[in-house]
Order: structure tokens, then sequence, then C-alpha cells
């Protein structure tokens, strides 16, 4: 239990990454897929700020005077994150163009029926 | 006049005449010509210099041109050819499509063999080499049909031998950081056998491939067949003999006469087991060129037997066989490359080459009978043509060197020529005219001239044979070899000396009788070919084509024995790769989990084998 | 002095801006991408001498590394500069005749874009910058594969998409890691902590980022996107693909594994997986009937080519993998570009359907042919410079394992000899030879045919002047110590 | 240990949403989870990347899922 | 036989990513470079939010190539769901309802308010361009959603985002120009915790709210309109 409470962000971060590995891997559907890149990104988001994260820290935010810099959790991850959400959803955007696109195409999201490129 | 200028000259004049080619097509054929007989007088005029020049830096090495006997005779041998054959190819190749397109390629090829034999290190050698590889790559493949599936075949195997090249070329730089050839020579002689051994056995691989030894062979027949024909003159004249230089280089002036001894013992040294593979060259393709029905085909089998005697000369390391050896590949080149001329004018006037068809020709081309006559009479050996002295040089060889079972493979060879050196005389010039061949006339003059300069030198060196061997004699004495005995005549021997004038006389004599013996004899009648009794019945105004197979009783029994096993092979294994590579890409399924599943695996594969495994 | 953040910063903003030029007229957009890879290309140029000499550092916002973005112009980087700019410059010349469907405009800016990315993937000097410019370069190429919207290129770009989704993520990770290990995200600070990969988490973390650079880098078995996308793109974004994008990735990793890691004991492995690579590319290209496929199996073969010259990881086999790499950029991007008419007049991707194409489109053809020998590396093209070099780094280290994979090396050799010899025989000698018409591609295309195939064969010459860049760029990879020391001073 | 439970839930969630026929159900789910991460942030003292996870992650991408759903259909196995 | 492969798969980088976990224990890291930032952020950047000030200056380069990406992606979009023919459909769907409608147009300015409040005060609350745009998208999808009206043409969005990159590089150029360093903050700090502080954040923190809003909401635009 012990080790639950300490790991609880990462084992939320390392969920959401294999979920989501696991969903592109073995699930057919170009929807699904897209959902489990979506799923990874967030883990990978949730593992940055968690590995930023100091016990008892506060919002790097001089929001009112004497808050003690040294408390302050690390900004670092927190601009990364930032920056990570926003290639994650440039992604998810595109990849769900494409995905309409082939629909249209072929009539079908089954990957294993989209295969006209191989060998 | 500098060996950069030449090659300067060499390469700058086919691109010149390439461009002249667009705008006039007989500016671009004189300008052709006129750069071949350039480059001849060029290298006639170097004749007797030695010297070596570093003409650039190629990352950080020193490329450099040398020259000195040996080159100079192989150059000379490049030039005379190369001059012959454009020259030759002015009228065959008349009205063919592409043609600035064929000179580029074949002034190309030309310069690059200067290159070869000019160069004086492993890297200049190599480039000129690859770029000769590829010039006749596109030359093959020229004729188009059958011609693409020979040239594709020639160039895979050629890049193989490159490959073999360049591993046995860097691991001398290993050892020795230099490419220079002089140099790594004289630092080779400390080196293990077994080290020397597996350098020469790559540079085996890639000379024996050019050189078409046995079993590397298989590219030449459809090669030399599909060329055309000016380019199979040069193709089995002199560019294959680029593979011999090679073996001259590698075994005599990199590893030296003396290293090379050491290598190995009795039966199972490297010369020895060059010298059986050269057998082998000689005996099994004779045969099967005897098969063949296609001329160029018989002659293409024919060049790699001859070039089994040239190897097999150079392999036993005497100067005797040394001397044999080379002084064949300059027969080789001469006779091989007047009778790829004269099948040349045959076709370009009769528009076939296959021995069934034709017939009876000699009563329309008679210059060119003559011609093929001369040509094969060197071929076979006969004396008086320079085929006998080389011939006779090796068999000494052999003789001396106590090799029985290679002589006797020697000679049985030479039964073998004369076979289909007469077949082929019989099967184009000799028997009934076919209806067809009716209208057919003479070579043209730049046929003519080519062969006539080719049988002139057969003859002359057939008559006097010191005139080369002197030449030989220089650069076998400068690799270490014992000087010979040579003067204009010929040359003498342990158990005995070869004296043209005595055989001159001795066939001047013989000639004499037998004329007076026919003199003497009543004269017999001449009669028309279809002037004879046919009971009544319908005479056939076809042919009587007896002569067609009249080889049967020896194709029944040898037919089971000359299969071209290698070639069968290689095409199994090319089959084998094939299949191999189709089933290598069925590996990219089309399905994205499979290749996001590669993705995980690679990393799977690192995180094991460092967690599980500990490996670093 | 210039400051080589405008290598960067003018792309960038040109590319923003092409959207407006583009509402004024619609016919200037495509010269923009050609000024904007002029302007790259002549400062590039104009600051080799003096990278050569001293790296220039340059700090982004005036905060010093490793507190702020640091770009670091090397010779390495300078190199790359120089290679994209100049392949940049001549596919965008090419492409303003090739490309005439759909929205013009947008693909002049993603592809500007996608120089962008490259471009600064090579400067950078900071990990997340990097990660980055890579998505950058990345993204844009998904667009740019699917820019034709045909069946092919939804179905490649979705593909490409996705795996390279995967790896971008498994990248971020390996960052995360490094962050949380490190505290730094600047390459030299964290070189400076790192010294082994001994510790397993190092080793994880180098995994992690490995794999999922090797993905855009194709390195098998990354690579089952690369033949789909290269193949149904539209040939000067396979050109651009195939001649730097991928060569991105393979710099990245090198990056990854001599700068930050100093991670030489893998190296072997990773020989062996270059070889891997090279043998599966060439033999899956051999049967290949459709063109640029091949084509794209040979970038993968070549690829592992250039990754088993880098992991030699001795001077020599640096310098060779940097010369092969100019050298594929070179060859591989005239090969698509040339290659991409063809198909155009042909309208199929079909081998066999380029019979007579030496008459039809000599020009065209010549280019594909000169191409063809430099990749197989014949002499005189550049090609065989740098299989020389490979072939002296890897026999020069000696050792059983490298004389035997630089042997299976020269066997793939042999087979892409086999079948880029079969095409050119198809240019020039199959098919009937009767008077086809001469349809020569247009002028614009033939620039750049003409610009890569002097380069080839002027390179192949006198290799000289870029073994001269090549020297000190690889003392960059070679000496860790010196850049940490550079950046960090 | 309201960690915990958040994590759980959205752990739960994301396998629903691995696992449901009903793809705009998965992609209301799989918003679910970006909310909860979003709350994470909040947890974690990252309050800028909780409100952009907030409006990008759980609206605009449930916007865009939801809008690609419409354009191609809504079951999985059709 | 797929998923045992892949669950195996997930074993083993389970096992692998657990090494470097356990170097990083949860909630103890505070190290050099953060510790720079959150200590001498105040006198360098004049900026309340830390984060603002690593994201828009220490780091401005990863935001440059941030937004780079989003505009990428919506350009990306339009090329790939380009219609050669102007058939930009005015898809058929039922009217929405007048409470709807009603609800969403007033609705609307006040979430573009929000929006705009969220950026422009980035350097000292949370919340920035990122969030400030997302918002202002969000409205602009409960538009396209609800009401089906076209508020703005995607040719006005995209030059709106157009221009709002144009001012991120051109801010960055003028630093260039004037101090010898890109993205250079130019300008004077001014008063923690004024609005018109912190040097060029606010200016390109507005920048890149304009330009994320612009591009979401053309993302969106496009999805729903360019299909049919």
């Amino acid at each position: 239990m012990s080790f639950l409470n300490a790991n609880t962000y990462y084992i939320a971060a390392f969920g959401l990454i294999f979920i989501g590995l696991y969903i592109v891997m073995a699930k057919k559907n170009l929807v699904k897929v897209v959902i489990g890149l979506s799923f990874v990104d967030s883990g990978i988001n949730l593992l940055l700020i968690s590995i930023g994260y100091i016990k008892g820290g506060t919002a790097p935010i001089f929001s009112r005077p004497g808050i003690s810099p040294l408390k302050m959790v690390d900004p670092i991850p927190q601009a990364l994150v930032l920056t990570a959400i926003v290639i994650g959803v440039a992604v998810l955007a595109l990849a769900l163009s494409l995905v309409v696109k082939l629909y249209q195409q072929y009539g079908t999201l089954d990957i294993r029926k989209i295969r006209g490129l191989k060998w | 006049m500098s060996l950069e200028m030449l090659l300067v000259i060499a390469f700058g004049g086919a691109f010149l005449t390439y461009l002249l080619g667009k705008l006039s097509p007989v500016l671009r054929d004189i300008l052709a010509v006129l750069l071949t007989l350039v480059i001849l007088a060029i290298v006639a005029l170097f004749y007797g210099r030695t010297g070596e020049s570093s003409f650039m830096n190629f990352l950080g090495f020193n490329l450099s041109l040398r020259i000195n006997t040996l080159s100079w005779l192989f150059a000379i041998a490049v030039a005379t050819l190369g001059s012959l054959s454009t020259i030759f190819s002015l009228s065959y190749m008349k009205g063919k499509e592409r043609l600035d397109f064929y000179y580029l390629m074949m002034l190309i090829v030309n310069a690059s063999m200067l290159g070869i034999v000019f160069s004086g290190d492993l890297i200049s050698f190599y480039v000129f080499w690859e770029i000769m590889s590829w010039g006749t790559f596109l030359l093959i493949s020229y004729n188009r049909g059958p011609a693409l599936a020979a040239g594709l075949k020639y160039i895979v195997m050629s890049i193989v031998g490159s490959t073999a090249y360049l591993l046995g070329m860097f691991s001398l730089y290993a050892s020795y950081s230099t490419f220079n050839i002089a140099d790594i020579a004289s630092r080779i002689s400390t080196a293990s056998p077994g080290y020397l051994l597996s350098v020469l056995v790559l540079f085996s691989i890639t000379f024996g491939i050019k050189n078409a030894l046995v079993p590397l062979h298989t590219w030449l027949p459809d090669a030399h067949s599909e060329a055309p024909s000016p380019f199979s003159a040069v193709l089995s004249g002199i560019l294959i003999k680029m593979g011999t230089y090679g073996f001259v280089i590698s075994m005599y002036v990199l590893v030296g006469i003396k290293a090379l001894s050491h290598l190995g013992h009795g039966i199972l040294s490297f010369h020895f087991m060059l010298a059986i593979l050269a057998a082998v060259t000689i005996l099994v393709p004779t045969f099967i060129a005897l098969m063949q029905d296609d001329a160029k085909r018989v002659l293409a089998w024919s060049s790699i037997a001859q070039v089994g005697y040239i190897i097999l000369g150079i392999a036993i390391g005497t100067s005797l066989g040394f001397a044999g050896g080379m002084f064949h590949f300059l027969n080789h080149a001469s006779f091989k490359a007047l009778l790829f001329m004269a099948i040349g004018a045959v076709e370009y006037r009769t528009g076939t080459r296959d021995l069934n068809s034709l017939g009876g020709i000699i009563k329309k081309m008679p210059f060119t009978f003559m011609m093929t006559l001369i040509g094969a009479l060197g071929l076979i050996g006969f004396p008086l043509t320079n085929g006998f002295v080389s011939k006779w040089l090796i068999y000494k060889t052999l003789i001396l060197g106590k090799d029985p079972f290679l002589a006797f493979v020697a000679l049985f060879g030479t039964w073998g020529t004369i076979l289909y050196a007469y077949k082929i005389l019989h099967n184009i010039f000799m028997g009934q005219l076919p209806e067809e061949y009716k209208g057919v006339e003479e070579a043209p003059f730049s046929m003519k001239f080519p062969m006539v300069i080719l049988s002139i030198i057969i003859i002359l060196f057939g008559i006097l044979p010191g005139i080369p061997l002197k030449v030989i004699n220089v650069i076998g004495v400068s690799l270490g070899f014992k000087s010979l005995a040579v003067n204009i005549w010929g040359i003498a021997s342990d158990t005995g000396a070869l004296n043209t004038i005595n055989i001159f006389s001795a066939i001047l004599v013989s000639w004499i009788v037998v004329w007076l013996i026919f003199k003497a004899a009543p004269t017999s009648l001449r009669v028309e070919q279809d002037n004879n009794y046919a009971a009544g019945s319908y005479v056939p105004t076809g042919r009587y084509l007896y002569t067609a197979n009249f080889y049967a009783p020896v194709y029944r029994i040898i037919k089971p024995y000359v299969i071209d096993v290698v070639d069968i092979f290689y095409m199994a294994l090319a089959g084998a790769v094939r299949t191999l590579c189709d089933w290598t890409r069925r590996m990219y399924t089309g399905e994205l989990g499979s290749y996001v599943m590669y993705i995980m695996l690679f990393l799977a594969v690192l995180i094991t084998m460092r967690l599980g495994f500990n490996i670093w | 002095m210039v400051n080589p953040v405008l290598l960067i910063a003018v792309p960038l903003g040109l590319a923003f801006s092409l959207p407006i030029f583009g509402l004024i007229s619609k016919r200037l957009e495509k010269y923009l991408p050609v000024i904007a890879m002029l302007f790259n290309l002549s400062l590039s140029v104009y600051l080799v001498p003096r990278v050569l000499t001293h790296p220039i550092i340059v700090y982004i916002g005036g905060w010093a590394p490793p507190f702020g973005i640091d770009l670091f112009v090397g010779p390495v980087g300078i190199f790359f500069s120089v290679i994209i700019a100049l392949v940049g410059l001549l596919v965008s010349i090419y492409a303003m005749d090739y490309i005439k469907e759909g929205d013009t405009g947008k693909y002049h800016v993603l592809f500007l874009l996608l120089l962008t990315g490259a471009q600064g993937v090579v400067l950078t000097g900071d990990i997340f910058n990097l990660f980055v410019f890579y998505e950058i370069l990345c993204i844009s190429s998904y667009a740019l594969v699917g820019y034709l919207r045909d069946r092919d290129g939804l179905e490649s770009a979705i593909k490409y998409l996705v795996q390279g989704s995967i790896g971008t993520g498994l990248v971020l990770t390996g960052i995360a890691f490094i962050y949380g290990l490190y505290g730094t995200l600047n390459m030299a600070d964290i070189a400076r902590q790192i010294n082994s990969i001994k510790p397993a988490a190092n080793f994880i973390t180098l995994a992690l980022i490995i794999t999922g650079l090797g993905v855009e880098a194709a390195i098998f078995p990354m690579n089952a996107w690369l033949p789909d996308a290269h193949s149904s793109a539209p040939s000067s974004i396979s050109a651009i693909l195939s001649g730097i994008a991928i060569e991105i990735g393979v710099y990245a990793i090198a990056r990854v594994i001599f700068t930050i890691f100093g991670a030489t004991d893998i190296l072997s492995f990773v020989a062996l997986v270059g070889i891997i690579t090279l043998l599966v590319g060439e033999m899956s290209a051999l049967k290949q009937n459709n063109i640029k496929r091949m084509l794209a199996y040979s970038s993968t073969g070549q690829i592992g080519l250039i990754v088993f010259a880098f992991a030699i990881a001795t001077s020599y086999g640096i310098e060779a993998g940097l010369f092969q790499i100019l050298n594929h950029s070179l060859s591989k991007a005239l090969l698509f570009l040339a290659a991409g008419y063809m198909i155009y007049r042909t309208g199929s991707m079909e081998i066999s359907s380029f019979e007579g194409m030496g008459k039809r489109m000599p020009l065209t053809s010549l280019g594909f042919t000169i191409g063809a020998f430099s990749l197989i590396g014949l002499p005189p093209f550049a090609g065989f410079a740098s299989k020389f070099l490979i072939v002296k780094a890897a026999l020069t280290k000696g050792g059983g394992l490298y004389t035997c994979l630089i042997a299976l090396a020269l066997v793939a050799t042999v087979i892409e000899g086999a079948y880029f010899f079969r095409v050119v025989q198809v240019l020039y000698f199959r098919g009937s030879n009767e008077n086809v018409t001469r349809q020569e591609a247009p002028v614009v295309a033939l620039v750049p045919f003409f610009v890569l195939a002097v380069l080839i064969i002027a390179i192949g010459i006198y290799p000289g002047p870029v073994m001269h860049v090549l020297n000190s760029a690889t003392s960059e990879f070679v000496h860790r110590i010196a850049y940490i020391q550079g950046v960090l001073r | 240990m309201v960690a915990i439970i958040l994590v759980i839930i959205m752990l739960i969630a994301a396998v629903v949403a691995a696992v449901l026929k009903d793809l705009l159900g998965a992609v209301i789910v799989a918003a679910l989870v970006s909310l909860i991460t979003a709350i994470l942030f909040y947890l974690l003292q990252a309050p800028d990347v909780a409100m952009a996870e907030a409006s990008i992650g759980a609206a605009l991408e449930t916007v865009i899922f939801v809008i690609a759903i419409r354009k191609t259909e809504r079951f999985e196995d059709k | 036989m797929r998923k045992i492969i892949a669950l195996i798969f997930l074993a083993i980088l389970l096992w692998g990513i657990t090494k470097p976990v356990s170097r990083i224990p949860f909630g103890t890291n505070k190290i050099k470079v953060a510790e720079h930032y959150i200590t001498k952020d105040i006198t360098e950047t004049g900026a309340a939010n830390v984060v603002t000030s690593v994201v828009v200056l220490y780091r401005g380069f990863d935001t440059l190539g941030e937004v780079t990406i989003l505009f990428i992606a919506a350009i990306g979009l339009a090329s790939i769901l380009y219609l050669p023919r102007k058939k930009v459909s005015d898809e058929v769907l039922e009217e929405s309802s007048l409470i709807l409608r009603t609800g969403c147009r007033f609705l609307f300015p006040l979430i573009l308010l929000f929006g705009a409040y969220i950026f422009v005060h980035g350097h000292l609350t949370p919340g920035g361009g990122f969030q400030g745009g997302a918002i202002i998208a969000s409205g602009f999808a409960l538009i396209f959603l609800s009401c089906r009206e076209r508020v703005v043409s995607t040719v006005k969005l995209g030059v709106v985002e157009s221009l709002a990159g144009m001012t991120f590089v051109a801010v960055g150029l003028i630093g260039l120009a004037t101090g010898g360093y890109f993205l250079l903050s130019f300008l004077p700090k001014g008063t923690l915790n004024m609005l018109f502080s912190a040097g060029i954040i606010p200016v390109i923190y507005v920048a890149i709210g304009f330009k994320v809003g612009s591009e979401l909401a053309g993302i969106i635009g496009n999805l729903m309109e360019r299909t049919q």
C-alpha cells in the first residue's frame, strides 16, 4: 500500500501509456488507434509532471507576495507539457482528418482491410 | 607527353566525340578513328619508358600512374585493337541507332583499359576497372533482346569481382597503409603465407571473373555473342586480358616470384592449383565450343579455352612458361579479334551467324575467307603463325616441368580447337551457297583494313617471334625470371631450340614435294555440285547440307559430359536468392498493428539484452 | 557577423507569411520556398569557413546554457544545413512545376516547414528543442505524404503517422527520464553528467530514445512505414523524405549516442542492426516492380549502410558515414526526382512501363542513370568515394565482426547493383526502338537534375573540399569533451 | 487518497474506452480520462497545464473526435 | 495471439521502465536549472508566473516550434481535406432549436472575452496563450456545432494565424536586431504583477492566443465543412 501511495502518479502515467500502446498494437479500428495515441500522450504528460513534483510544493506562481521560491514545484516539466499537449492535439487533428478521408476511400475503418500497400 | 595527358586525351576525346556526334555523324566517325590512332601513336612512342608520377589526391591518397615494359605491352595491345575495332565499326555500325553513345562507350572502355594498365596504385586501378566494367555493361546491353540478360549477368558477376577486389585491396591497406603497388611490393616479403594466400585468392576471384577462368566464366559466352561484333573483338581480344594483367600484377609484381613459391608446396601450392583450374578451363570449354551452332558463341567459348592456355603458362611460373603465356595473350588478342571481325563481316553482309544456315560464302567473300583461314590457323597453332610459337612454349614448359597431365590436357585442347576451327571455316565458307546469299558482296574496305593488319601481325609474329619475345623477356627479367635466350627467329631452351627458319624451310620443302606429287598424278575432273546421277528423278536445287552435323558421333560421345554445370549452379543460386528476397519483403504485411509491434520488438530486444543477459 | 539563427527564423517567417502572399497572388507562393532555401544555402555556405575553426554557439533569448536554449552551429550542423538547403532548394525548384494538384499553397508551406524542422534538428543544442523540431519535421511529412489524397497516399500517411507518433512518444518518455535523472535538458549539460551507460537507468533511457528516433531514421525493424510513405508521396516529397528526413533521424541518433551518452559500448550491436537493415532493404528491393517502392527499399538499405558506418565509430567510420549521407542525399534526390517525371509522363509506376525512356526523356534518364551508378558506388561518381571510405573504415577497424559485416554489406551492394542495372537496361535498351516522340521534362525540372548530376560527378572526382568539412565534423562527434566545454564555458 | 481513487477511476475508464464497441461511447470515456488527468495535474500543482489539458484535451479533442465519428461510423465492427 | 504478444512486449517494457523510475523517487525533484528559474525569475523576467516565463522566455524557441506544429496541423488538415471544386457543403442538418441558438449566441462573446482574459494575463495568473486560444476555439466550436453558422470564414482565420505567426517571428527578429539575441526580451520588465510588465511575454502570448484560437477553430471548421 505504501508503494501504491508513493507511486500513484507513476502508476497512473504508465498505466495510461501501456493501455494506449496496447490499443495501438491490438485494436483494429482506426479511431480506436487514435484514441490509444491520445492516451499515450496523456500518460507521458502525466509522467513529466509527476517527475517535476515536489512533496508539499506550491504552484510556481508568485501570485501573492511571500511565497517561498524553495517550496515551488519544478516549472520546466510544466512548460514542456504545455508544448506536448499542443503537439498531441495537432497530431490528433491530422490523424482524424486522415481517418475521415480514408473512410471515404475505403468505406471501412478496419486496419486489417486497409492494406493496399504491402510487400 | 606524359601519361596523364594520354588519359586526358583518351577520356576527353571520348566525350568530345559524343558531343560532335550531335553535330555531324561524319565528323564524329573521323574524330573517333583519329583519336584512337593518336593514342596508338603516343603509346608506341612510350616504348622503353619507365617511371611513376602522382597525378591527383583522392581522399588523402596519392593516385599515381606508372609505366614500365609490362604495362607498355598491354597498352600497345589495347591501343592497337582499339583503333582497329573503331575502324571496323565505321561500316559495321552504320545506320544503327544511338551511335554517339556507342562510340562514347567504346572510347571510354578503351581509355579505361589504358588507365588500368598504367595505374600505379590499387585505387586508380580499381577506379578504371569499374569504369571499364560499367562501360562494358552498357555496350553489351546495346543490342537489346537477349543481350539484356547477358549484360545483367556480366555486371552482377563483375560487381562480385570488384567486391572481392575491394576486400583484398583494403586488407593490404590495413597491413601496409599504402595503396601504391610498388610500395606494397617492397614491403610484402615479410608477410605470412596464409595472409598472402587470402589476398591472392580474393584477387584471383576478381581477375578470374574478368578473365573467365572456370568456374567463374559463365558471363562470357552470353556477353561475347550478344555484343556488337567490333566490341566482341575488343572484349575477347583485350578486355578479358585485363584479368590476365591483374593476375600478373597480383602474382608477380605485388607478391613477387619469391614469396609466391612459398605458398604451399607440391600439388597444393597456389600456382599449381591455378594451373589445374587453367587446365580445366582449356578442356571443358573447348568441347562446349565444338557443340555450338552460333559462330560467335563458338568463338566465345574458344576464348575461354584460349585464356586457359594463357593462365596455364603464367601460373606455372617458369620463365619459359611466363613467356609462353604472355606471348599467347598477344596472339590470342590478334587472332581472336581477327576471327570476331571476320564473323562480323559475314554477319554484316548476310545478316546471320548461324552455322547451320550459312555456307559457300567463299565464292562471294574470298578475302574474308582468307582472313578467317589465317585466324583459324593461328588459333589452332599452325606453324608459321604466332599461335604455334606460343603454344610451343607452353608445351615445352609443361614437359620440362614434368607435368604430363597438364601437357596432355593442353594437347587435347588443341585437338578440340582444330575441330571447331574447321567447323567454323567449313560451315560458313565451304559447301553450297544457299539461294538467299547469292547477292552477298565482299566486306567493305573499313572492315578489310583492320583484318589485314591483324593477319599481318599473325604471320609476322609467327615468322619472327623474336620481336615480341624480346619485349616479353625484358618484362620477365624485371619480374625476377631467368633471362631467356631469345633471337629474332625464335628461342632456345634446355632441351632444344625453336627456330622458325628451320620450320619455314621444312614447310617450304614439303609444300614443294606435295605440289610435285599432285602435278605428277593425273588431273582430276571438276564437276558441278548438282551434276550427279539421280536416276532420272528430280534433282533438288536446295542445299545438300551434309556438313551441318558432321561431328555427330563426337557429339554423341561428349554431350553427356560437357554440360556447363557451373552456369546451371549459378542460375539456381540466383533463383534461390530471388526467392529469398521475395520472401523477405513479405515481412511488410501492410498491417498497422504489426508495424507498431516491430517497433516495440526492437525496444523489447534492447531491454532484454541489457536486463536479461547483461550484455552491456 | 550574421547570426545563424536566421537559418531557422527566416524560413519560418516566410512560411508563416506564405498564406498571406497567397492571398495577394497565387503565383507568388511557389517562389517563396526557393527564396528561403536560396537564403539558407548562401548563409550556410558563408558560415562554413568560420564554423570549421570555431563552432558558433547562439544563445536564444540571451540566456546562457543550460538555462536557455542554444544553437550549436558546429561543423556537423553546418554540413547538414548545407545539404538541407541545397537539396531543399533543388527540390523546391523542381516542385514549382511538378506540383499542380491540390491546394498548392499549402504544399509549399508544409514543404518549407519540413525543411525548417530539419534545419532546427541539426542545429539545436537542447534535447527537448530537438524533439520539437523533430516533431515539426515529422508532422509536416505526415501531411505531405497524404497530400495527393489518393488511396495509397492516405493509407501510408495514417500508417506513418501512427508509427511516427509512437516513436516520438518513446523519445519524449526518454527525455522525461533524462530530465528526471539529470535535471537539465541541455545536451552538453546532460553529457557532462553521464559518463557511461552501465547503470540500467541510463541504458533504458538510451534505448527508448534510440528506438523512438529509429522510427524516423528507418532502422530495421522500425522501417515499415518507409516503403509505403516514400512510394505514395508526391515524388518531390519522396526525394526530400529520402534525401533529408531519414538522414536527420540518423543524425539525431548519432548525436544521442556519441555526444549525449558517449555510448560506445552498444555500437557493435548498432553495426549489426545496420547491416541487417541494409540486407533487408536491398533484398526487398530486388524483386520490386514499382519503381518508387524499389527506391524506397533502397533508401532503407542505404540507411543501414550509413548506420553501420557510424557504428564503426573510428574517425574513419564517422567520416565515411557522413560522406555516405551526402552521397545518398544527392543521389536519391536525383533518382526520385527523375523517376517523378517519368511516372508523370507514363502514368504508371511499373518499371516495365519505362521502356524506351532513354529516347523519350534522354536527360531525365541520364540523370536517373547517374544517380543509380552513384548509389551502387561506381567510380567516378560520389558513391564510390563513400563506399571506399566505408570499406576502408571497416577493415582498418579490424576484428572479425567488422570484416564479416563489411563482406555482407558488399554482398548487399551486389544485390543493389542487380536491380539498379535492370532499371537502367529498361530505360535504354528494352522495348521497341521505333521513333518515340521526345517528351523531355520541363526546364525547371532539368535544372535540379543538372546540378545534382554535376555535383555527384564533381564530388566523386574531387572529394577533397568535402573531406575538409567532414574531418572537422567527425572530430565534433569524436571529441565529446570538447563539445561539452564549448557549450558550457 | 483522492489521487488514488481518481487514478483507479481513470485507469478503469481507459480500459473501458479500449473495450467499448461503441466508438462514440469510447470517445466520451476518453474525455473523462482527459478530465481526470487535468484534475491530477491540478493536484500536482500545475494549474497552467491543468487548464490546457481541460480545454484542449478534454474539450477540443473530444469535439474533433465526435466530428470524425459522425463523418465515419459509430460502431467498431460493422 | 496478437494480444498475447502485445502483452509480452508491454511486460518487458514495464520491466525496463522500472529501472529509471526507481532512480527518480516521486516528489523529491529539484535540480539546478529549475532552481535557477524559480529564484532568478522575478529579477530576470519580471513575470509572476514562472511557467509562463519558462515557456515564453527561457524556452521561447520551443514555443515557437510548438506554434509551428499547430500551424502545420492546421495547414496539413486543410490540404488533406481540400476539395477541388468549391464544394463546401452547407450540410443539411436539422436546424438547431431556438433556445440553443440564442444561448450560444449569448455565450459566444463571453467565451471569447474569457479566452482573451486568459491569454492577456498569462504572465500573472495560470493560463496563457495556449489555454486562452483553446478557450476561444471552443467558443467557435460551440458556434459550429450548435448554431451551425459560420461566424468567420476559414480564409479570415488563416490571415489571423499568419499574422500572429509573423508577429512572433518579428518579435524574435526585433530582439535579434536590438540586442543581438533572437527572442530577446527587449521590452522593459516593468513592475511585478502589473498587466504591462514582464517584457515581451504579453505581446507573444497575445500573438499565440490569436494563433492557437484561430488554428483550432480553423481545424474544427474544416473538419465540419470540408468533408461530405
